[in-house]
């Protein structure tokens, strides 16, 4: 009985919001915002993907925001799973395809996560999702060597470091009298790793975070513990 | 000057990023971090407010004016809030020792920096995301505890507030296909226009039961008694206390600035009143104080409701004096909670091996009551005479249920007090007494002095106050703040 | 082309449908992990909704590629919130995962309401009161016959 | 500064509270205390000119709070309220002295709490009396409510009990008044009395109905109104004794006294009699007067069945309160006279009562009706207090009772309510019925063989009982005295002034000069007196020479009829009330119990998410079709 | 074009959806969590069509690369990992079990 009105209930709340979302002017975006962003990103903020400059210029505290989201709940899964000592590694040792595999990868994926950490500014991707394959490349041996200890101290060094970084840059731009995360150094030049001034430094800061975070996490929810 | 509000934004989430670190290397510096930082935040607040000029300001975020970037906007209203906020966060600060404390007193101060987020921000989706890292810190800060109960009222509240952020993103998905803006100033600004129909309603309600969850609404309140009584009392008061008020807050800036239809206050005010309902009527039978707290706090948020959903600018005052009355009232009576706990039959004839405490409660729950010259009575007496206003008689239906609610708290409260103060004390209570005892007395009785000086300067609280609402219900004034110059100026 | 079966009609009825099919998933399981899941696809729900919200006819992605001219281009804002929105919905993702692991080593069960019984009884034991009403007895009265071991795998344990 | 008188009496008042406070637990506190009473009743007579004209004395401090101003006055009506209430608390603080206080604390008793309340209670009842405004009126109510809690809590067991009772009704009450006040406060757009004696003429008469509901119901849950009145006597009777003389002289007619000011002063009783109650003939007015006479019936017809000394008294009181409301409702000249003069009778009656009682209790240890008796031998005085006490009560000549009943009764017949005059007399019977009862149990039949040591009450008690018998004979005697300060009462919240003269009333209605009562009453004692003792037949016998049946007692045997009084008249109308209203009072506990329940079980299923479905569902629907 | 855009639209969303039913359906959690990838993959997708190529690339990363293996490492500490009931390695993944402490 429950279920069948659970979903009535779900389906009736759908329908009825898309009764009221398809009255929307779809693929006719007022663009009130979108637009004055796309006309004067560049000057302001020096990046050819404007994305890129509203993640971290325009709307950079929401940036902020996300990281002490993800720094949170890193730290309650810490705090929720690590609390007693535990023995890093997996359950498991790797196979032969993943130990080798994970061996040649790490590199591969290092580069990568920079690469598209650097080039965020520039064309599609950036901190977060270079962030993620930095977790991965750090996670991958993790799963394939049952020993390997993930420095957990190293880790929170980064994650510490990298979100104090991007605090500060903004601080910075407040102490020379500009407003709280302006970006600054911008060059007037198109499409060059460096125009962008502190654009790259912040998604490094961003990336470097949400890597060490994730694969935190996820070294966290791998390990077993010892007292299980 | 202005500019260095932001600071109470920043510097709790500097602090939280290199707590941790900075704890492994020397504990003694550790420890220090965080009251110093919030104690900073104070000051600055405090200083604002003692030597600002009396208009609001809007502080832009990364130097883009604000329509197109984020912007803090700074009322009264909100360095009020931003400083309960900072000034809480301090009181209950998480001093515990143990192998966890860098990350619990990290997650504390990423709560203290949202949560003056909240306060303070501008913007609808930045709200969101302030709103999802409280929502989160609080998680961890609640499952911290570690008990296994705790970890289930966790979830449970993890996945309500879960569902609570899905609707809210799409009342905000909405908003914007509707109106291409995010910015609460140019939302107020193309409202009368663009988001007075079924559209706007339909994203207000979404945001109302999204944000809701946090501010006790009613039927997506149900996380509130499991979690109160499993989570750390210090805890508890600082949620019950002052993230649901800020919640509140929000839901009453979208209404002021942006929302006018009457279908949109009718809903709170139902929902009010059945929470109101509910709340006190649960609290009657509740067996553990805790428990007790928490229904009470939900009754009470109910009552919060119905005067959000009143019209003008004495609605806003009662909004926020029985927020700030809640708030302190609350505060202390969690901390009493935590000085004593458990089960409402261990507390007979408390009154005789803590006498303070005791006559603590029952200030307390005089001014909960509303006993004349407390507080409690002035912002009461404000609801209801502007309910009784009204010509709708659902506001007529919320002054009964208001009135009838009362009551039974003056039952279930003086039930309590009673018991307190019977010649009986039995031997558990002496075993029991816990050893965090008097710290928790201490800001109890903290909170019953601002309790006693409130009583004392309810005159002029009552004139900033009314300052306070004025400003606050000004539309024009935020859009004219905010959007200083047209749309593009910038280019 | 079947008329009124628009490129509008059919993205929004997916981003609700994800929405729906999420929020019925949170009602109806029973098993606290399935609910997590139906989580996740609600909140990809919305996310495809704001990303819809800035979404135009004949334009191409927000990245600039010539100083001068510029052709159309979709609004990147809501573009950047879901950024942010995914990112949050991972985060909370891993917390709930994290809390889940710990009720499964405290509890045995990931039942929703066998768990939320255990709670309470726990809560109670703990602020030392006796319980007056269970989950079998919801007012005390007529108490439904309490759940068998057969209906708790039927109707939870559909691992 | 100027202080004026009032100022000087609150100023008191909160000195004499900070005394009790402070030094409470000192050996003379209550001897302090009581000297203390005394120099407000000497302040009150310095304003003596308010009980005979219709000024005004204002307190020099005001508020200006939230946009409402608070002021406190005093006038004609708070004078003579005020009076009664700090005479009864000086005899009854008096009375508390010495040998009571000691045996009090020797049975665990806080004295300094006893104190402190008691001094909180006049304090906070003056502060009541002078407000100016409504708003004030509403502080000081709940700030009685407050006080009175505790006073009737300190006991603990039993009396905390009742105290949680009464707090729960007074919790009710103010409600109600709160929510009328609000909406005076809406129709005036103030709550100054000048403003709402304005607005009254303009109200609706629903809206009228509303607020004649909520403040009645409001004020009279603490005068102890029919359906509101069942926490009244066992609160009272719980109080530990002085207490219980003070609680039952004065506390529940503040409730009177807010009625008199709200009802009959600000909305006046024409008004009130304007409103019809559809489809049957009579009004508002009426109403009042129907609870007024349910209200003398009822409790004093279950006061009989009270096997406490106490309980019965308090009952009682609830019964008189329904007189002083019905003269007041009938609102002539010689009904509210009754009505208010009832007041200042009451209260002397019955704290003289309550203090005899007390004697008792602190003599032999208890108040059971069924374990006393004939302690008029080892308790003379007490008895004779007792006894003037009684015959105050039941309303008989030559006590002050008579009189005030007597104008109310006269008054019914004036105004031609001969159905209401019918039940007030029951009313009088039941007393009389149930005062015989207490004083024969009590005093009469023999001494039990525990009580043969008892002494009888210290002089510490014995003074202001004489005091208060001696008062009440004399206004027996000298109706005037008091008339004199009705009268301006009257005029004070516009009902017609009574005509007095020092011995009762003159006027084309209806006469009565108690003097000349008085002296036929006693000629015709002598008359008796002379005829008996010239007769010479009367013969001396010992307490205990008794026989029953024609077989003599053994002196060993103490007989007394006490157990199940009235037994017959009980069975005749006992099925006709019998706890009706704690039933009713029970069913709405249940509910509360029931929704509780419900409530409860709401926020513990544990389907959140359904809940948060459905709600969305619902609203979104609403906002939709 | 418009055309073929609303083709591929339907086929995606239809994918999608249906994946997002299967987690809800489906008696295996690994299947579950496999469809939840799913979900996230035509979200991708959408994403590439709707121009939205950061979008696109995060949700790719994180939902269904991240987010997946976070689950399935829950899954596994759960103790819901199992085919067919009983439990089962997978044999590119893993050589040696220890014991599984919380099946």
């Amino acid at each position: 009985m429950r279920n069948l009105t659970g979903l009535l209930f779900a389906g009736g709340l759908g329908f009825m919001l898309l009764s009221i979302a398809i009255n929307l002017d779809f693929g006719t975006p007022t663009m009130l915002i979108g637009g004055a962003i796309q006309s004067n990103a560049l000057q302001k903020t020096g990046a050819t993907n404007i994305v890129t400059s509203v993640v971290l210029g325009y709307r950079g505290i929401d940036t902020l925001g996300e990281l002490s989201i993800l720094f949170a709940a890193a730290a309650s899964a810490g705090l929720i799973l690590g609390r007693r000592h535990t023995t890093a590694g997996t359950q498991t040792a790797g196979g032969f395809v993943l130990r080798h595999g994970g061996s040649m990868l790490f590199p591969l994926l290092m580069t990568i996560g920079f690469y598209i950490i650097f080039h965020g500014h520039l064309s599609p991707g950036g901190g977060f999702q270079g962030g993620v394959i930095l977790a991965a490349a750090f996670f991958l041996p993790l799963l394939a060597r049952p020993g390997a200890q993930l420095h957990h101290g190293t880790l929170s060094l980064i994650e510490g470091l990298a979100g104090a970084s991007f605090v500060l840059i903004g601080l910075i731009a407040l102490q020379q009298g500009k407003a709280f995360l302006q970006p600054m150094l911008i060059q007037d030049t198109l499409g060059v790793l460096l125009s962008a001034g502190t654009l790259p430094l912040l998604y490094l800061a961003v990336g470097l975070k949400v890597g060490a975070e994730l694969a935190s996490l996820l070294s966290h929810l791998a390990q077993t513990e010892s007292d299980a | 000057m202005n500019e260095h509000l932001v600071l109470t934004i920043a510097l709790p989430l500097l602090g939280a990023f290199l707590l941790p670190i900075i704890m492994r290397s020397s504990l003694a510096m550790g420890v220090w971090i965080g009251p110093v930082i919030l104690g900073y935040g104070c000051w600055i607040l405090a200083n604002l407010w003692l030597h600002g000029n009396e208009q609001p300001f809007s502080i832009a975020i990364g130097g883009f004016a604000p329509p197109l970037g984020i912007n803090l906007y700074v009322d009264a209203m909100a360095l009020l809030f931003a400083f309960a906020t900072q000034l809480l966060g301090l009181i209950f600060w998480p001093f515990r020792l143990d192998q966890d404390t860098p990350k619990r007193q990290a997650l504390m101060l990423l709560l203290v920096a949202s949560s003056t987020g909240l306060a303070l921000s501008g913007d609808l989706f930045n709200l969101y995301v302030f709103y999802e890292l409280v929502a989160v810190s609080t998680f961890g800060l609640i499952a911290a505890s570690s008990s296994s109960a705790a970890y289930v009222a966790t979830i449970r509240y993890l996945i309500l507030s879960g569902i609570g952020s899905v609707l809210t993103l799409f009342g905000i998905a909405l908003i914007y296909a509707q109106t291409g803006t995010l910015n609460l100033a140019h939302l107020a600004q193309l409202a009368p226009d663009q988001l007075n129909n079924d559209l706007g309603l339909a994203a207000f309600l979404a945001i109302l039961i999204g944000i809701g969850v946090k501010a006790e609404l009613f039927p997506v309140n149900t996380w509130v008694p499991e979690v109160y009584a499993t989570a750390a009392s210090r805890l508890s008061a600082f949620l019950a206390g002052l993230v649901s008020k800020l919640s509140m807050l929000i839901i009453l800036r979208l209404l002021l600035l942006i929302f006018h239809q009457p279908e949109a206050t009718q809903v709170i005010l139902i929902l009010g009143i059945l929470g109101v309902i509910s709340g006190e009527f649960a609290a009657w039978r509740a067996k553990d104080m805790r428990r007790m707290l928490a229904f009470s706090s939900i009754g009470q948020l109910g009552v919060i409701f119905i005067a959000v959903a009143l019209p003008d600018e004495r609605g806003v005052l009662a909004v926020l004096a029985l927020s700030l009355h809640h708030m302190l009232i609350k505060s202390g009576l969690f901390m009493l909670a935590d000085h004593w706990g458990g089960s409402l039959e261990r507390l007979r004839g408390i009154a005789t091996t803590s006498p303070l405490a005791a006559g603590l409660f029952v200030l307390f729950a005089l001014s909960l009551v509303g006993m004349p010259p407390l507080p409690g009575f002035w912002a009461k007496f404000t609801l209801i005479t502007e309910l009784a206003g009204q010509t709708d008689p659902l506001y007529m239906i919320g002054l009964l249920v208001f009135l009838l609610a009362t009551v039974i708290e003056a039952s279930y409260l003086f039930r309590v007090a009673a018991k307190m103060y019977q010649t009986k004390p039995t031997d558990i209570v002496r075993s029991n007494s816990p050893d965090s005892g008097s710290l928790s007395l201490t800001t109890a009785s903290l909170f019953g002095a601002g309790l006693i000086a409130a009583t004392v300067m309810v005159s002029p609280l009552g004139d900033g106050l009314q300052a306070i609402a004025v400003q606050a219900q000004d539309v024009d004034l935020y859009i004219q703040t905010v959007l200083q110059q047209p749309l593009g100026e910038g280019q | 082309m079947i008329p009124g079966f628009t490129l509008e009609l059919i993205l929004y009825s997916t981003a609700l449908g994800l929405v729906s099919i999420g929020l019925a998933g949170l009602v109806l399981s029973h098993h606290l992990f399935r609910i997590v899941l139906a989580l996740v696809i609600a909140e990809a729900g919305a996310n495809l909704m704001l990303v819809l919200a800035g979404y135009r006819w004949d334009a191409v992605a927000p990245i600039l590629t010539t100083l001068g001219e510029q052709p159309q281009m979709v609004d990147p804002v809501p573009q950047a919130m879901v950024l942010t929105a995914i990112v949050i919905g991972v985060g909370i993702q891993a917390l709930a995962v994290s809390i889940l692991i710990r009720i499964r080593q405290r509890y045995h069960t990931l039942d929703r309401n066998e768990v939320a019984e255990l709670m309470d009884a726990e809560i109670a034991a703990t602020a030392g009161t006796a319980r007056d009403v269970s989950q079998e007895a919801p007012l005390g009265e007529r108490p439904i016959p309490p759940i068998t071991d057969d209906a708790v795998q039927v109707r939870g344990g559909r691992s | 500064m100027t202080f004026t008188p009032l100022d000087e009496l609150l100023l008191f008042s909160g000195a004499t509270l900070l005394v009790a406070l402070i030094l409470g637990r000192g050996l003379a506190a209550g001897w302090m205390v009581t000297i203390l009473y005394g120099g407000q009743l000497l302040t009150l007579i310095k304003m003596a000119a308010l009980g005979y004209s219709d000024t005004i004395i204002h307190a020099s401090i005001s508020f200006e709070i939230m946009g409402q101003s608070l002021s406190w006055r005093f006038d004609a009506l708070s004078w003579f309220f005020a009076l009664i209430t700090v005479a009864s608390a000086l005899l009854s603080s008096w009375f508390s002295c010495g040998e009571w206080e000691r045996s009090f604390k020797q049975q665990g008793g806080n004295v300094w709490l006893y104190h402190s309340a008691m001094a909180l209670n006049v304090f906070t009842m003056l502060i009541l009396l002078a407000s100016g405004d409504l708003l004030s009126l509403f502080i000081g109510w709940e700030l009685v409510s407050w006080a009175g809690f505790l006073l009737m809590a300190m006991a603990g067991g039993v009396a905390t009990r009742a105290a949680m009772r009464y707090i729960t009704y007074a919790m009710a009450g103010g409600m109600a008044v709160f929510g009328g006040i609000a909406l005076v406060y809406v129709a005036a757009g103030s709550l100054q009395y000048e403003a709402i004696l304005t607005a009254v003429d303009q109200m609706s008469s629903t809206q009228l109905w509303m607020l004649v509901v909520m403040f009645g119901g409001g004020f009279g849950v603490k005068m102890g109104l029919l359906p509101f009145h069942l926490w009244q006597a066992p609160a009272y009777a719980e109080t530990p004794g002085p207490g219980s003389a003070f609680l039952g002289a004065i506390s529940s007619r503040m409730g009177l006294f807010a009625i008199l000011l709200v009802l009959v002063k600000l909305f006046g009783i024409v008004n009130i009699d304007s409103l019809k109650i559809p489809f049957t003939l009579i009004d508002a007015r009426d109403l009042l007067a129907w609870i007024a006479v349910f209200t003398i019936i009822l409790p004093t017809f279950t006061a009989m069945k009270q096997n406490d000394a106490r309980h019965l008294l308090a009952w009682h009181g609830i019964g008189q309160g329904g007189y002083m409301l019905l003269g007041v409702v009938v609102a002539d000249a010689m009904g509210g006279a009754g009505g208010l003069l009832h007041v200042f009778n009451h209260a002397t009656y019955q704290a003289a009562l309550f203090m005899a009682v007390t004697a008792v209790i602190h003599r032999t240890g208890t108040s059971d009706l069924n374990k006393l008796g004939g302690l008029v031998v080892r308790m003379p005085l007490s008895f004779m207090v007792l006894l003037v006490g009684i015959i105050g009560l039941a309303g008989l000549p030559p006590m002050n009772g008579f009189v005030s009943k007597w104008l109310v009764y006269r008054s019914l017949l004036n105004e031609g309510m001969p159905l209401l005059f019918l039940a007030a007399v029951i009313g009088t019977l039941g007393t009389i019925l149930s005062v015989y009862k207490l004083i024969h149990n009590i005093f009469l039949g023999q001494l039990r063989i525990e009580h043969e040591q008892v002494k009888e009450a210290p002089w510490s008690m014995m003074i202001p009982m004489l005091i208060l018998a001696a008062i009440i004979f004399i206004t027996g005697l000298f109706p005037g005295i008091p008339l004199a300060w009705v009268a301006s009462v009257q005029e004070v919240i516009g009902l017609p002034a009574t005509d007095y003269t020092l011995g009762g009333v003159e006027s084309v209605s209806g006469s009565l000069d108690m003097i000349w009562v008085i002296g036929v009453l006693f000629a015709g004692f002598g008359i008796g007196a002379v005829i008996f003792y010239s007769a010479g037949r009367s013969k001396r016998v010992h307490q205990l020479d008794n026989y029953a049946g024609g077989h003599f007692l053994s002196a060993d045997v103490r007989y007394q009829y006490s157990d199940n009084f009235y037994a017959g008249l009980m069975h005749l109308i006992g099925g006709w009330y019998r706890s009706s209203f704690l039933w009713l009072e029970k069913s709405v506990t249940s509910l509360v119990d029931f929704f509780s329940l419900v409530m409860q079980g709401l926020y513990r299923r544990a389907n959140a998410e359904f809940y948060l479905l459905s709600t969305a569902l619902f609203v979104i629907a609403w906002v939709v079709i | 074009m418009v055309d073929l855009e609303i083709w591929i639209a339907l086929l995606l969303g239809l994918m999608t959806l249906s994946a997002a039913i299967l987690v809800l359906l489906v008696k295996n959690h690994i299947a579950a969590v496999a469809a939840a990838s799913v979900v996230s993959l035509g979200l991708a997708l959408l994403f590439v069509l709707m121009r939205a190529p950061d979008v696109a690339m995060t949700e790719a990363a994180v939902g269904a690369g991240l987010s997946s293996l976070i689950l399935a490492l829950a899954v596994k500490r759960l103790g819901l990992w199992r085919i067919d009931g009983k439990t089962t390695r997978s044999s590119l993944l893993v050589t040696n079990t220890r014991r599984e402490k919380d099946a």
